[in-house]
């Protein structure tokens, strides 16, 4: 800057040099601006979208995902999620089985029947006692967030393996025991994934993105 | 008619006589300054009240969604024209008799945006969300509604308060090197010595100040208009009938300018007094101000005789009735009023007599302002009172105690600023004053003296 | 679609879903907290109950007697909203505002919780052994002439439940008491006709011509009569119904009608007359007995008489001799006069000479079991108990489903007798006046917990058995139904009859099941039926037209003249009934004083209506405290000011005032019940309603009447908001 | 947000709304109401109150003018001076009328207040600061504001009362603006299911809440779109459309006339509610 | 070779150009007229012009600033409004221009402000450190000349300044 405060000749030239590198300069100027701005915007993580752990939750019974779920090699049982979620693909929660359901397998399972936390399961169901389960997801509410229409586009339209749909937004849970938060279900990090374009079958390319309109979610 | 300046005052003697309105205050300054926060303290109390059990407390409803706060928001908005117009307009015209007494023109400016804003934020329903009006990046894709009035006021008044500070800062630049000059220790010592940024008024700061104070100057005149515009514009864009009116953005900057002047007549017959201003505010300067505001106030009488001729001779009867109710319905006394105040009144400002009567200017000037602040409210009560909807059509709509508390507490606030403003810095510009005084004894030398006024 | 093993009790009680669910947050930055909140989650399930998907079960509306079916949509064991029954051939899946408040009398936080037991003046908790034991002792105590037991309209098995009680206590008496009672209408009818309560077949009518029923509003069976009046304004029949209403203050009918004829009080039987007598001249066969009889009832003297302009006395009944089938409607305020019964009689004639019965008044079906078809009330009954009383002669009082110490007027002295009575068991669901005089108040389940069948007096097709069933699970373990207490009451006396019942529940399936074939379900098994009918909500019987006699007679019909002047008293007092507050059992459900009166738009409050006119001779204006007094008493209330009322008519809306009840109820608004003479009609003896004569004086203040309204009362102020015309221009067989 | 989006698609961002180049695609939810078949009895506005979590202020709070509800029934009479209202009152259902061109939305500052593809005029509660603008810019005053914290107010939902409220629908806290959604959550369900299944949302297979309750059915709603759709032959039958603002049937001198009409339409807003002429008979 | 500065401080403004001018004239060895710094208490126009002409540059800031304002705003809004999930709002397009126009405007009034009070920053060098020679007299009613020569020349411009009525001449310390 210190050629400005020098004096300078007066001719015209002069004057019209000097306009000129200042329109250049301002020109260059709103151009970088503008794209590191764009950029920034584009490319930056925002903090609510980044991955999130949610904390650890004390439930009444410690139920081992990986032993009902995980792989099978990993002495998993690699049970299907809809199996005991059942509402999932039906209702807007993926809900949490009837006591009835883990009875059901369990009073046949003579093998882990006496080990503390089946033990605990069987008093609930002599009591009638529902399991007061702790809401690991928990969502404001005035979100509206339907589980059946992802499960059908992602699983049943799109043939994506189950896990591997109900992982996008609950993590890995058939690598945890007491299932935990893993993505911060914000508001950003639904539209992050809203805003992509996704094929709408297992074989077309014709893509579309999520709904933008704000009733879809909010109530 | 007397000088607006003597020619032969000491400029040394400018110096000592502003810098004395510095000095340790009065005790009178003090009860002032009490009450003025015990005010401020009314205003806390009702909306931390309001807040706490929500809008209601107010006494709006839902016909009837807009009260007090949004009515002294634009009053407020309103006066900080006058130093726009002083500051900007006149210098831009070279009219130096503004000299003696733009800067406290201009710090009412900015005291009264500064008082504005709050009403924006106190008349949310969710003040703690007022951050979504912002246009900030957020990971949600959210953005303010570009499109609404209140967003561009945003816009507008974050702009016109900024530059206004700034401009009333870059003017008072050499000011304050002045007081750093002849006040030796002590925190003013620091504070001047930092805000005076080094100026020594060499030629070369001189130069750029000129150049840069012009520049804005010519910036703030665009500025203010579109910012009493855009406030005209949350009205004149909605389709309420009262509201939906085309010459509302220039009503609005003419009613704007004139609180102001109305305003600066108030003030400016305090700090002479207070000050011993005598010879900086003359008598001559307070004419002149006081022509200007007639003529001003006669602007401000034909736009408002022009809404209403125009609603008259449209073909919307809704409007019309709109009218009508407001000239004859339970809102007819303060509308009358309205008219009184800021239509009949100023007439008196035509006579020589009271055009240097300090006493009757000063309540003349305070009355017009009443006018001003009624003209507001008689924009937003009537007309949510006798909307499109008759169904829902209301009388029943009189400001709770907590929108007149909040209300009554924004003057002390204002009060609180300026009264702070002008213990710390100078309330008359010094550098100024001896321009004035230098290019008129100028004149004087290279011309015979002119006979009778001005 | 309910599986066997897995029926509605079960699912009652196995369902125990686990945690709260109720939120209240809202949209405030509510923190999102993991793992604070707990999820549904169910011991056993069926497969019809998906978390948060409503399912919906089928039950019947206990808000008033109309008996319309509903549907509760049950969402994680909480009953969130009621819906119509489309099965019903009551109400066909509509329903209005009284019964959509349903929820809010379930979940009232008044609600009396368990037995209470006087002590003093206090209420003392007691279990409920404690308090069947004591009622066994003391109905051991006294003759069975001495019991009485006082009720509203019942039907249905806990009718005859009820009468078992009374048969196995040696024949006590049972009272059928309700407030505001088309019974009068009734004898009419049964006179005229042959049956009580004839089908009115509002949708074939051409022209409907009311004398003051509200049946749009508050009269019989609303629901229903409102779809009738939907198809009989469109082109189903042939050309737009057209209804004339007469009376004397506006009803929400009234508000409807294409002409809405004022009428001086008490005159609605000379009107017909002349109407009659008009039709006459202009050429309709009359039969000679009757025309002899309306001769004398010129059109000029009606309409000096009735203040009906001769014009529209004259236009009517062109309009009765040009359009057939029409339908004439005598309401609650053309009986509610000493003369109630001759205006009704004159009425019906009318109906009979345009020739209408069989046509738009239909012969009902009859009721297969008579055991429970409904006993309808009347305010005779409250009056003989009362003479009972004030005789000593009742030593043990039930009182279930009215609230006679608030309906009756002060001058019957009510309160004061039944203090001579000492032992009063009242059956509530919450501490209503009635109550507060009680030595035991036994809470019941709300509508919406119990398990009961009704039988409406009015059906519109057949006969109709409707079935009421939980929607939920109890919300207080103190309460019960009114069946359960019954059979445990039976069971005292009668053990081994009923001890095979372990509650009204398996009474009641049993009771079904075992009539299955009289109940439609010959075909199916127990089960099955019994599933069948729970779903459905109702159980359609098949009944046979009962026989109508339809011949016009004028034997002794003496119409009076109209009333006298009374200058002491010059105003006729009507006590309107409102479409959702009714005789006052309701108004302690906030949803019904919030929703503004449909004329007035007055809310949360009493008001009386009165004529420009009368306001100005009176010099009041809207918003005067104005007291109004009988000869029996005085209430004090604001005034409000409309057309809608013919200027020697004041009109008290009936429902609120109050003294206990509840929150939403206590201290709102006035009584009229309270300042009705003792005036009765000379046939029925019923209590003549609208035959009280006031005066009215300003009591000086005034308030600002809190209502829906602006202060442009009304008035569109020519900005086409609501807009009009003429039928004659519009071809409404071309819309869809 | 990059220039290149917007450079791409600037035709379609300058596109007006609503025009027959912008059509609404799949959904275009609309009303009609026949105020010849209205009684006035408020059954719908109770409905609403029930479906809606509408807060019950009291009277103190109704006489301030804070009242909830969504639905409301105007009456109006003949103020011709004459002695008695003899031709009955004008019953008129005034709920949020789903304006096209809404003039709350282009006010609110947030955007909490917007169009949805399906033709809804969308209210986003969190988003809300209170304004309170749309409002004032509402020319049917069919938007309600939570001057109080209702779900904190005394004997509003005092308990049990709140286990009725419905998890379908935000209850609102105070300083928010609210007004009818048209149900938007039995929508939201019903084209869910609808989805599932493969196809659109059939006509009658959902119902808002004051529909439903309606003993006269004069209030029929549907999809525009749907060319089965009762409420779309309505409009069709009355020579309503949608983007118009003076419909061409009212130009016309005929003898018979068509009861359809929109009110205010002169202030351009395309409401999504349709009204019938109530009729009264000249007979008599 | 070191320089000093001097200061003289005049109170006849007159004989503060006259001195000016006749320092121009001078030729003294070891000066530069650059080096000559007028200190005024107030804006004087007349008096700078003896000093030569000086280029003034801050329009060029305010030029670029309210351009870049301006665009900026109408860029970052518009691509604001496209991406806002392309929300549709009264029916307006998803940009509309008029409302853009307006923030178009303001924007380019803050950019104006923003970069000229920059520009005036730079172009005026402030903030400044002292100089080494400073009376607070020249924010009072003199003018002060600061001049800066070689030791040599200093005696010349004493003469001059006293030849013009100098109220007082300051000199700075040797180094």
């Amino acid at each position: 800057m210190s050629m400005l405060s020098r004096r300078q000749s007066n001719c015209l030239l002069g004057e019209l040099l000097t306009m000129y590198c200042f329109l250049r300069f301002s020109i260059l100027l709103v151009g970088l601006i503008v794209s590191a701005g764009s950029y920034a915007v584009s490319a930056a993580q925002p903090l609510t979208t980044a991955d999130d752990l949610g904390p650890k939750v004390e439930q009444p019974i410690e139920f081992p995902h990986d032993r009902h779920a995980g792989d099978a090699a990993k002495g998993g049982m690699q049970i299907n999620c809809m199996y005991c979620h059942t509402y999932a693909r039906r209702s807007i929660v993926a809900g949490i089985p009837p006591l009835q359901k883990c009875i059901g397998c369990h009073q046949n399972i003579e093998s882990v029947r006496e080990t503390p936390r089946i033990k605990k399961l069987f008093e609930y169901w002599e009591a009638k006692k529902a399991v007061p389960w702790k809401k690991v997801h928990d969502l404001p509410d005035f979100v509206r967030f339907n589980h059946e229409r992802h499960i059908q586009r992602f699983v049943f339209a799109q043939n994506k393996p189950v896990q591997e749909a109900c992982g996008y937004c609950h993590g890995d849970v058939k690598t945890m025991t007491v299932a935990r938060r893993q993505k911060p279900l914000s508001m950003g990090w639904c539209v992050s994934c809203h805003q992509k374009d996704h094929p709408v079958d297992a074989t077309s390319t014709k893509t579309t993105h999520g709904p933008n309109d704000c009733w879809q979610c909010h109530k | 008619m007397g000088k607006d300046i003597r020619e032969d005052i000491a400029w040394a003697q400018i110096n000592k006589d502003v810098l004395k309105s510095l000095e340790s205050p009065r005790r009178m300054y003090w009860v002032i300054l009490f009450i003025a926060i015990a005010m401020i303290g009314v205003a806390v109390g009702s909306e931390v009240y309001q807040y706490q059990t929500g809008m209601g407390v107010s006494n709006k409803n839902n016909s009837h969604v807009w009260g007090l706060y949004i009515a002294t928001f634009i009053f407020w908005i309103g006066m900080s024209h006058s130093g726009t117009l002083l500051s900007a307009i006149l210098h831009l015209m070279h009219a130096d008799w503004r000299k003696p007494i733009y800067r406290f023109a201009e710090a009412m400016t900015t005291f009264s945006l500064m008082t504005a804003g709050l009403f924006v934020l106190v008349h949310l329903g969710r003040l703690w969300m007022v951050y979504y009006v912002m246009p900030y990046p957020n990971e949600r894709w959210v953005w303010p509604n570009f499109q609404s009035p209140l967003v561009w006021d945003m816009f507008a008044i974050a702009t016109y308060l900024s530059s206004s500070v700034l401009f009333l800062y870059v003017g008072m630049i050499p000011d304050l090197a002045i007081c750093r000059d002849n006040i030796h220790a002590g925190w003013r010592k620091k504070l001047y010595t930092v805000m005076s940024l080094g100026w020594e008024g060499t030629d070369r700061q001189w130069r750029n100040f000129r150049i840069t104070y012009l520049t804005i100057a010519c910036f703030l005149i665009p500025l203010a208009v579109s910012v009493h515009s855009i406030v005209a514009s949350d009205f004149a864009m909605s389709n309420m009938p009262g509201w939906h009116v085309t010459s509302f953005p220039p009503y609005f900057v003419a009613g704007a300018l004139y609180s102001g002047c109305a305003a600066i007549i108030t003030l400016f017959i305090i700090l002479r007094y207070v000050f011993k201003f005598e010879e900086y505010m003359t008598l001559p300067i307070m004419k002149k101000l006081v022509r200007l505001t007639f003529a001003i106030a006669m602007v401000w009488t034909y736009l408002n005789l022009i809404e209403f001729a125009s609603v008259w001779y449209g073909h919307d009867q809704t409007a019309k009735d709109q009218l009508i109710f407001k000239a004859t319905g339970p809102y007819a006394p303060f509308f009358w009023a309205m008219i009184f105040f800021g239509s009949i009144l100023p007439l008196m400002l035509a006579f020589k007599r009271f055009q240097t009567h300090l006493p009757i200017l000063f309540i003349v000037s305070i009355l017009l302002n009443v006018g001003m602040w009624l003209e507001r409210w008689m924009i937003i009560a009537p007309s949510f009172a006798h909307g499109h909807y008759p169904w829902t059509w209301d009388h029943d709509q009189w400001p709770s105690l907590v929108q007149w508390g909040i209300v009554f507490g924004s003057f002390g606030w204002f009060t609180l600023l300026f009264m702070v403003f002008c213990k710390v810095f100078p309330s008359v510009s010094m550098y100024e004053v001896k321009e004035m005084v230098y290019h008129r004894s100028l004149a004087l030398k290279h011309k015979p003296a002119v006979k009778g006024d001005y | 679609m309910i599986e066997n093993s897995f029926n509605r009790r079960g699912f009652l009680k196995v369902l125990g879903w686990g945690g709260a669910t109720v939120a209240l947050s809202g949209c405030g930055n509510t923190s999102v907290e993991d793992g604070k909140e707990f999820v549904t989650s169910y011991v056993q399930t069926a497969d019809y109950i998906i978390p948060s998907i409503g399912t919906y079960f089928n039950s019947t509306c206990a808000q008033c007697d109309a008996g319309c079916g509903i549907m509760g949509r049950v969402r994680e064991g909480r009953v969130l909203k009621l819906e119509g029954n489309p099965k019903s051939s009551i109400n066909n899946g509509k329903m209005c505002g009284l019964g959509q408040a349903g929820v809010q009398a379930h979940y009232n936080p008044d609600r009396i919780r368990e037995p209470l037991l006087r002590n003093g003046d206090k209420g003392e908790a007691i279990t409920w052994e404690k308090a069947l034991g004591l009622i066994n002792e003391k109905v051991g105590g006294v003759k069975a002439e001495n019991i009485a037991f006082l009720t509203g309209g019942v039907s249905g098995h806990v009718k005859a439940l009820l009468k078992n009680y009374l048969d196995a206590l040696g024949s006590g008496h049972h009272y059928v008491y309700e407030a505001v009672a088309p019974s009068i209408m009734r004898a009419a009818n049964k006179k005229a006709y042959g049956i009580e309560m004839p089908r009115l077949r509002l949708d074939k009518a051409k022209v409907i011509v009311s004398f003051g029923a509200d049946f749009l509003g508050a009269w019989i069976s609303p629901v229903h009569f409102s779809q009738q009046y939907a198809r009989f304004r469109k082109a189903d029949n042939g050309e737009r119904g057209v209804l004339v209403q007469v009376e004397s203050k506006m009803t929400l009918t009234g508000a409807n009608a294409d002409r809405w004829l004022a009428i001086r009080p008490g005159t609605e039987g000379i009107l017909a007359l002349g109407l009659i007598n008009a039709l006459a001249a202009a050429g309709l066969s009359v039969p000679g007995d009757v025309a002899a009889v309306v001769k004398e009832y010129t059109t000029d003297r009606v309409s000096k008489d009735t203040g009906v302009s001769t014009e529209h006395i004259g236009r009517l009944a062109a309009l009765l001799k040009e359009r057939s089938p029409s339908l004439v409607i005598a309401g609650s305020a053309a009986e509610g006069y000493a003369h109630g019964s001759q205006n009704a009689t004159a009425i019906a004639l009318l109906n009979q000479v345009l020739g209408n019965v069989g046509k738009t008044v239909e012969a009902p079906s009859s009721v297969p079991f008579p055991q429970m078809a409904p006993a309808t009330g009347n305010r005779l009954a409250l009056q003989s108990l009362n003479d009972n009383v004030a005789q000593d002669k009742v030593k043990v009082l039930f009182t279930y489903g009215v609230n006679p110490v608030f309906t009756a007027p002060a001058s019957m002295k009510l309160k004061e007798n039944l203090k001579k009575v000492p032992f009063k068991v009242v059956f509530a669901h919450y501490m209503d006046e009635t109550a507060l005089e009680a030595d035991l108040v036994l809470p019941l389940n709300s509508a919406l917990e119990d398990w009961a069948t009704a039988m409406p007096e009015y059906v519109a097709e057949g006969a109709q058995l409707n079935i009421q069933q939980p929607l939920m699970e109890k919300l207080y373990p103190g309460t019960l139904g009114m069946g359960d207490i019954l059979l445990a009451l039976l069971k005292q006396r009668r053990p081994d009859e009923y001890k095979g019942y372990e509650d009204f529940y398996s009474y009641l399936r049993s009771a079904m099941v075992s009539n299955k074939g009289a109940l439609g379900g010959l075909a199916t098994d127990d089960d099955t039926f019994w599933d069948a009918t729970l779903s459905h909500g109702v159980v359609k019987l098949a009944g046979t037209p009962v026989n109508m006699s339809g011949s016009p007679s004028a034997k002794g019909l003496v119409v009076p003249g109209p009333f006298a002047e009374d200058s002491a008293y010059p105003f006729h007092l009507i006590p309107a009934v409102s479409a959702s507050l009714r005789d006052g059992r309701n108004a302690n459900e906030p949803w019904l004083q919030e929703s503004p009166d449909p004329l007035t738009t007055i809310v949360w409050d009493s008001w009386v209506e009165m004529h420009p006119k009368t306001a100005a001779k009176l010099g009041i204006v809207e918003g005067d405290i104005v007291e109004v007094a009988s000869r029996s008493g005085a209430i004090k209330a604001q005034a409000y000011v409309f057309t809608g009322i013919h200027p020697d008519v004041i009109s008290v809306p009936l429902g609120n005032g109050h003294e206990a009840l509840g929150r939403y109820a206590k201290g709102i608004g006035v009584n009229a019940f309270k300042i009705l003479d003792s005036v009765f009609d000379k046939e029925t003896g019923e209590l003549a309603m609208h035959e009280t004569r006031v005066k009215v004086s300003k009591a000086g203040q005034r308030v600002v009447i809190v209502k829906d309204e602006g202060p442009a009362g009304g008035n569109q102020m020519g900005r086409k908001i609501a807009v009009r015309m003429s039928s004659n221009k519009v071809n409404l067989s071309g819309e869809v | 947000m990059s220039i290149t989006n917007l450079l791409e698609n600037w035709s379609d961002f300058r596109q007006q709304h609503p025009s027959d180049e912008r059509p609404h695609r799949e959904y275009k939810w609309a009303m009609s109401i026949d105020l010849d078949s209205c009684t006035g009895c408020n059954a719908c506005s109770v409905a609403c109150y029930a479906e809606n979590n509408l807060p019950v202020v009291g009277k103190e709070k109704f006489a301030h003018g804070h009242s909830h509800h969504w639905i409301r029934i105007e009456r109006y009479w003949d103020n011709d001076g004459r002695e008695f209202a003899d031709q009955g009152a004008q019953f008129l259902p005034m709920l949020c009328q789903h304006c096209e061109s809404a003039p709350c939305e282009t006010v609110c500052p947030v955007g909490a207040t917007n169009h949805t593809a399906d033709g809804l005029n969308s209210q986003v509660y969190n988003r809300c600061v209170g304004s309170r603008y749309c409002n004032a810019n509402c020319p049917y005053k069919a938007r309600y504001f939570n001057w109080y914290d209702y779900p904190t107010t005394d004997n509003v939902w005092p308990e049990p009362m709140n286990q009725q409220l419905n998890p379908d629908v935000t209850v609102r806290g105070k300083g928010v603006m609210e007004k009818c959604t048209f149900c938007v959550q039995r929508l939201t369900v019903a084209k869910s299911n609808a989805r599932s299944a493969g196809r659109s949302v059939l006509d009658g297979e959902v119902q808002t809440a004051c529909q439903q309750v309606c003993p006269t059915g004069a209030i029929s709603f549907g999809n525009l779109v749907d060319p089965l759709a009762k409420v779309g032959k309505q409009w069709m039958t009355q020579q309503v459309e949608l983007n118009k603002d003076k419909q061409a049937k009212d130009a016309e001198e005929k003898a018979v006339k068509l009861r359809g009409y929109r009110i205010l339409e002169e202030l351009r807003t395309y409401p999504s509610v349709m009204y019938l002429e109530q009729l009264r008979e000249s007979a008599i | 070779m070191s320089k000093r500065h001097l200061l003289a401080l005049f109170n006849d403004f007159d004989e503060a150009v006259a001195a000016i001018a006749e320092l121009r004239g001078s030729n003294i060895k070891g000066f530069d007229i650059d080096d000559m710094i007028l200190k005024s208490p107030i804006e004087h126009p007349e008096v700078e012009e003896v000093l030569g002409d000086k280029p003034v540059n801050v329009q060029w800031f305010t030029l670029v600033g309210a351009c870049m304002g301006g665009l900026l705003a109408f860029f970052l809004v518009a691509s604001a409004q496209a991406n806002f999930f392309s929300q549709i709002k009264g029916g307006k397009p998803i940009v509309p221009l008029p409302p853009d126009f307006v923030l178009t405007y303001e924007m380019f009034i803050l950019g104006g402000v923003f970069i000229t009070i920059l520009g005036f920053l730079i172009c005026a060098g402030l903030p400044a450190k002292r100089s080494p020679l400073y009376s607070a007299k020249v924010s009072e009613d003199q003018i002060g000349i600061l001049v800066k020569g070689d030791e040599s020349a200093l005696v010349a411009f004493k003469t001059i300044f006293v030849k013009h009525k100098a109220l007082e001449i300051q000199e700075e310390a040797r180094k």
